[in-house]
């Protein structure tokens, strides 16, 4: 789950990483106010979207004073931001800048140890830094079963070339923003800038928040930061309902259990000569109930016109995949065309199931090479 | 021979009194894998189906000899689990739970590789040695006794490569579905290393999909220490880029990590990728001379 | 550094390990205002002493109310238990034990984890229980590279047959425990009995509390519980000085670089017939200062007829102790023979200045069981 | 041979700049170790009597090849130094430093012992290998090269011995201190191990003291894989009972860890024992045959 920075920036604040002063807001007379709570001075204006590149967008602008941050404000709310539409931004105290660095703590799947990048050169981007100037940005895995220790940050400042007398402060601050990427399960913190003001202040000027998905359980209070508005209503759906759903641009609708074999039947789908309409996988050992809900979701998208089931049992069991499709057609107004590809625990009941049934739209098929074929066809045919 | 799960395999199930617990230790048991034990917290001195329970890894394994768990608790308390049975001195640990917290994991793989403790998964299909033993949820009626060693990062996709190669005439030696969350236990080139030096495997077949770039790294490996024959698939060739495919591993970062990429540094090191799971099955076949 | 039963119940009040409420009292006044600020009710007052048999010994007296308090501690004040006085007592309210268990925490140096002990048979002489019953007590290593997890309280409530409905309260106090042990630096928690009451709460009524004086560095707070008042003066002395000290019964003075060198000296002089006066350890790298005040602490035992110095410099130098040997004749009155031995780091130079300096009462000797004969003779005939 | 210590060290110390780090540096350095680098953060591109001084220790093996590293920084960051060196993948640490917590030790222990890391101490006066190398406080000039193994829990009374034994005319393999703090990283077992090992080793001493198990534990090893002839002290018989001498190790707890159990147990394993340092020391030249 991407953090908006504001929600970062909360973070930070709750765990004691030193970052700017704000408010967020959502018309421009919050912006007002907020910059006159922020003690009337300069202020930053920042639309708050889950994108990079809003600063070339112009979603980002320095204002002199509640009226200017008002007016600026009033050109940020709208803006499409690489197809994100701003309707919230954040208002903070702009601080004297004397150098910009780059912090970043990633989850590094292939080392299987977080990665910490610390460079000099930071506000720009990082990309170009780590290809032109590759020494510029240091890089250092740290051992979770030594855990973070002051070798650790003494390594990072070092090959970095952070000047000695920064050292204290910026230690200190990765330091916290690596207890909070423990104690809110991240998969990414990335500060650019990380500013050196004017008067030597090391602040996080930005947040980019990424916390793991299956370890919201024990975070409720960042669950609920989750901004519903902004997602996409059918994914909104598929979420509630966990399943999981990525919407294509397609006329197939396709259902399957497991990523790899739901990505392999859109792979083979396209290969066939049709065009996916979505992702869904509805996961491991999915009851009857969830198949509904899984079609519910493939349906409340109206370019969809033919449906392929692609089911290899394992923890799903064939036949629960047969009663969900048969609950489905009784519950709800299926119109289109549903090719269904059972084999794996109990196909046999489950074809057999279909099979006794009989529902005029259904097609059963035995490879998914023919079923692709099947449902390429009939949507087509639609 | 196969590789991991063999007739030496003497199997305790954490969570067995659960409901897929108990489904697919029987299913397990019936297949001809030793599950000697289970292990439910409390309900020690109780039986599923025969099989005894105990309250704790380590009484399970001080009264059976236990030397493999199949983990099969709920994500939060898995990592506990792994630990458990770690500490109980098992060989190899089995994880099918889904949804585990991935700094969870972190710790638990920090503190497995350093000792040579082996873990499979999480978010597994487990393995099976198709006539020898069964452990996890890989549906073995599909499967027959063979000579392909077949690995795997998606479970499902898994079942499928299997199958259209059982539809061919092929059976398998292991088939090892390694999960496809952030920190996995056993990598591509752990069951390659294996598979290597297994004799009863032949041919080696590796099904990988986007993002990450553990495939990459294997085709290293096969290049530089793999002298059996190696064919791949990699899935999610269609899939947008930046969009989340349901796990984290399939999310494209950039150029690198596409199937595309994959697909060239596997065929790049001389292994035959098949451009959908029917034709890398009739490949393999092929040089099977089947 | 062992810690006070009130000490460490301050500790597990701090730590949120469930414990009894109570006041210290150093006058039968105190005891009875405790008693009565305690709610006037059943209390049990007890000795503070840095030993165990304290029961049996008449140190522990139930009192049923603040006057009784007053009387049964009247006869607890000044009570010689295993040769420690007894200036202070515990009072605290009486709890209804319906179960007496027995929980510890030590540093296995051998195993290099830390062993945990748990018994339902608390309460009484656990030692006996380990022979008699070994199975009722059981014993388990906590792995620090995994922590503290569920699994492992599981393992050890299930060994020791706590009864089900315990386990959560009593694992909880347990870990509790744990945390604390690391927290503080224990190198023991025992706790015996750890009463479970007629109502099912769980509580530690007793506190055996010994902190690591390694690691007194980090933990002020605890330092300064230190019973000096109690401290044998010259040991204390030593300790404020940072040398480590033991006084013993005889009259040759020892003082050597090592502990196990100087035990080895010890071994010796007896061995030729003398009988050691102390145990004194430099430590390693002493100075001129320290050997001055090593010899202070050495010469404040008036039964000390002759003194031994045995280096063999490594980190130590040997020409400082022979500057700490001529700058303590010139400060101090020493009237008593000393006899030196030097070896290692520096030794020549040593040699040398005490040769040139030649004090009437230093006599040098080569090796070390010529030294311990020369000294014990010499102490003879002083 | 010799052990631990041999012509292949190649020496960076943490904590070169310190008063103590400094001269003890540059006396091993007169002896003949190969001293590569030193590190003390913030003195890095200086030197100390020409040895460069690095600011990590990552910095120093990547840029001298260090493979031994001597910790001489004070007891509150030795663990830390501890982990840097392990980190930067230093092989063998040997650790100076007295006063470190116990706590610390034993964390350090957990990383260090699964991983194949070797410690020396701490609180150990290092090992010096005669002749060769020097890594730590033994004062050399008293030692000569030979085949007696040395190995003790105790600094000073090591170079007693050692010094009996040259004062016969016998020469060391190796002089090995182990420390005597609650948590070390090298055990009897281990030095005795190595020694078995080493060609040039003919004759084992080892020097124990009152306190803990691990002489008798040394006791029963050699009884089962050492045919070196092995000879042993134990300090402390006029210890009184319950009374702290100084080490935590030297804590005589009930009737075990006595200095009469362990002669005892020693004895009883074909260890024999000598009830002072010149003793000892006569009873191996009469093996050695001087």
């Amino acid at each position: 789950m991407d953090l908006y920075e504001h929600q970062g920036k909360e973070l930070f604040g709750a765990h004691g990483v030193p970052t700017t002063e704000g408010r967020v807001a959502t018309t421009v007379e919050e912006v007002r106010s907020g910059a006159v709570a922020l003690g009337g001075g300069r202020v930053v204006v920042k639309a708050q979207v889950l994108t990079g590149g809003r600063g070339k967008a112009g979603g980002v602008k320095v204002a002199d004073g509640p009226d200017d941050a008002a007016a600026k404000a009033a050109a940020i709310f709208g803006l499409d931001i690489k197809g994100h539409v701003t309707r919230r931004v954040w208002v903070e105290k702009a601080v004297d800048i004397a150098k910009e660095y780059y912090l970043s703590i990633t989850f590094d799947r292939g080392e299987k140890r977080p990665l910490f990048m610390l460079s000099t050169m930071g506000g720009m981007d990082i990309e170009a830094v780590a290809v032109d100037h590759p020494d510029a940005l240091a890089r250092l895995h740290l051992d979770p079963a030594i855990g973070m220790r002051p070798f650790f940050l003494r390594r990072l400042l070092f090959a970095a070339r952070v000047p000695k007398d920064e050292h204290r402060a910026v230690g200190s601050l990765i330091e916290k923003a690596y207890a909070m990427y423990l104690a809110i399960d991240a998969m990414l913190i990335e500060v650019n800038p990380l500013v050196i003001t004017t008067t030597g202040e090391v602040i996080a000027a930005d947040a980019k928040v990424t916390v793991d998905d299956n370890a919201l359980f024990r975070h409720p209070a960042i669950e609920a930061m989750r901004d519903t508005a902004a997602a996409d209503p059918q994914e909104q759906m598929a979420r509630e309902r966990h399943v999981t759903y990525v919407k294509l641009d397609g006329s197939v609708g396709i259902l399957g259990n497991g990523a790899g074999l739901v990505m392999s039947t859109l792979d083979v789908v396209d290969e066939v000569g049709g065009s996916p309409a979505n992702f869904l996988d509805v996961g491991g050992g999915a009851d009857a109930d969830k198949i509904v809900t899984a079609l519910e979701v493939i349906l409340s998208d109206s370019k969809v016109k033919a449906i392929l089931f692609n089911i290899f049992g394992g923890i799903t069991r064939c036949d629960e995949v047969a009663r969900g499709i048969l609950a489905a057609l009784e519950r709800l107004t299926i119109t289109v065309p549903i090719v269904v590809r059972l084999d794996g625990t109990n196909d046999l009941e489950g074809r057999r199931l279909l099979a006794e049934a009989a529902p005029p739209n259904v097609f059963a098929e035995r490879t998914m090479l023919d079923a692709a074929r099947r449902v390429v066809a009939l949507a087509e045919g639609a | 021979m196969a590789i991991l799960v063999t007739s030496e395999t003497r199997l305790v199930v954490q969570g067995i009194t659960g409901r897929e617990g108990t489904f697919h230790t029987l299913k397990n048991r019936d297949y001809g894998t030793k599950v000697v034990a289970g292990v439910t917290p409390g309900k020690g001195g109780e039986t599923v189906d025969g099989i005894p329970v105990f309250d704790t890894v380590a009484q399970a394994v001080a009264a059976t000899g236990a030397n493999t768990s199949m983990v099969f608790v709920p994500p939060r308390f898995a990592a506990d689990a792994i630990y458990e049975a770690a500490d109980a001195g098992v060989a190899l640990i089995v994880c099918i739970t889904e949804g585990i917290p991935a700094h969870d994991m972190l710790a638990v793989y920090s503190y497995l590789a350093p000792r040579g403790i082996r873990l499979l998964g999480p978010n597994c299909p487990g393995a099976l040695s198709p006539g020898i033993a069964n452990v996890g949820i890989i549906p073995a009626q599909v499967f027959a006794p063979g000579g392909i060693g077949l690995v795997s990062r998606s479970g499902t996709l898994t079942y499928q490569i299997g199958g259209e190669l059982a539809q061919l005439g092929l059976g398998n030696s292991t088939i090892v579905g390694i999960g496809g969350d952030p920190v996995i236990g056993t990598s591509f080139i752990d069951a390659l290393t294996l598979f290597q030096a297994d004799p009863q495997t032949e041919i080696i077949v590796m099904v990988g999909e986007i993002g990450g770039n553990e495939e990459e790294k294997a085709a290293d490996h096969v290049l530089a220490h793999v002298t059996k024959p190696v064919f791949g698939y990699i899935a999610g060739r269609t899939a947008p880029p930046g969009k989340t495919m349901g796990h984290a591993g399939a999310i494209i970062s950039g150029s690198s990590g596409t199937a595309a990429a994959k697909v060239a540094a596997l065929e790049e090191r001389g292994v035959r990728v098949g451009s959908n799971p029917t034709e890398v099955a009739r490949m393999v076949a092929e040089r099977a001379g089947r």
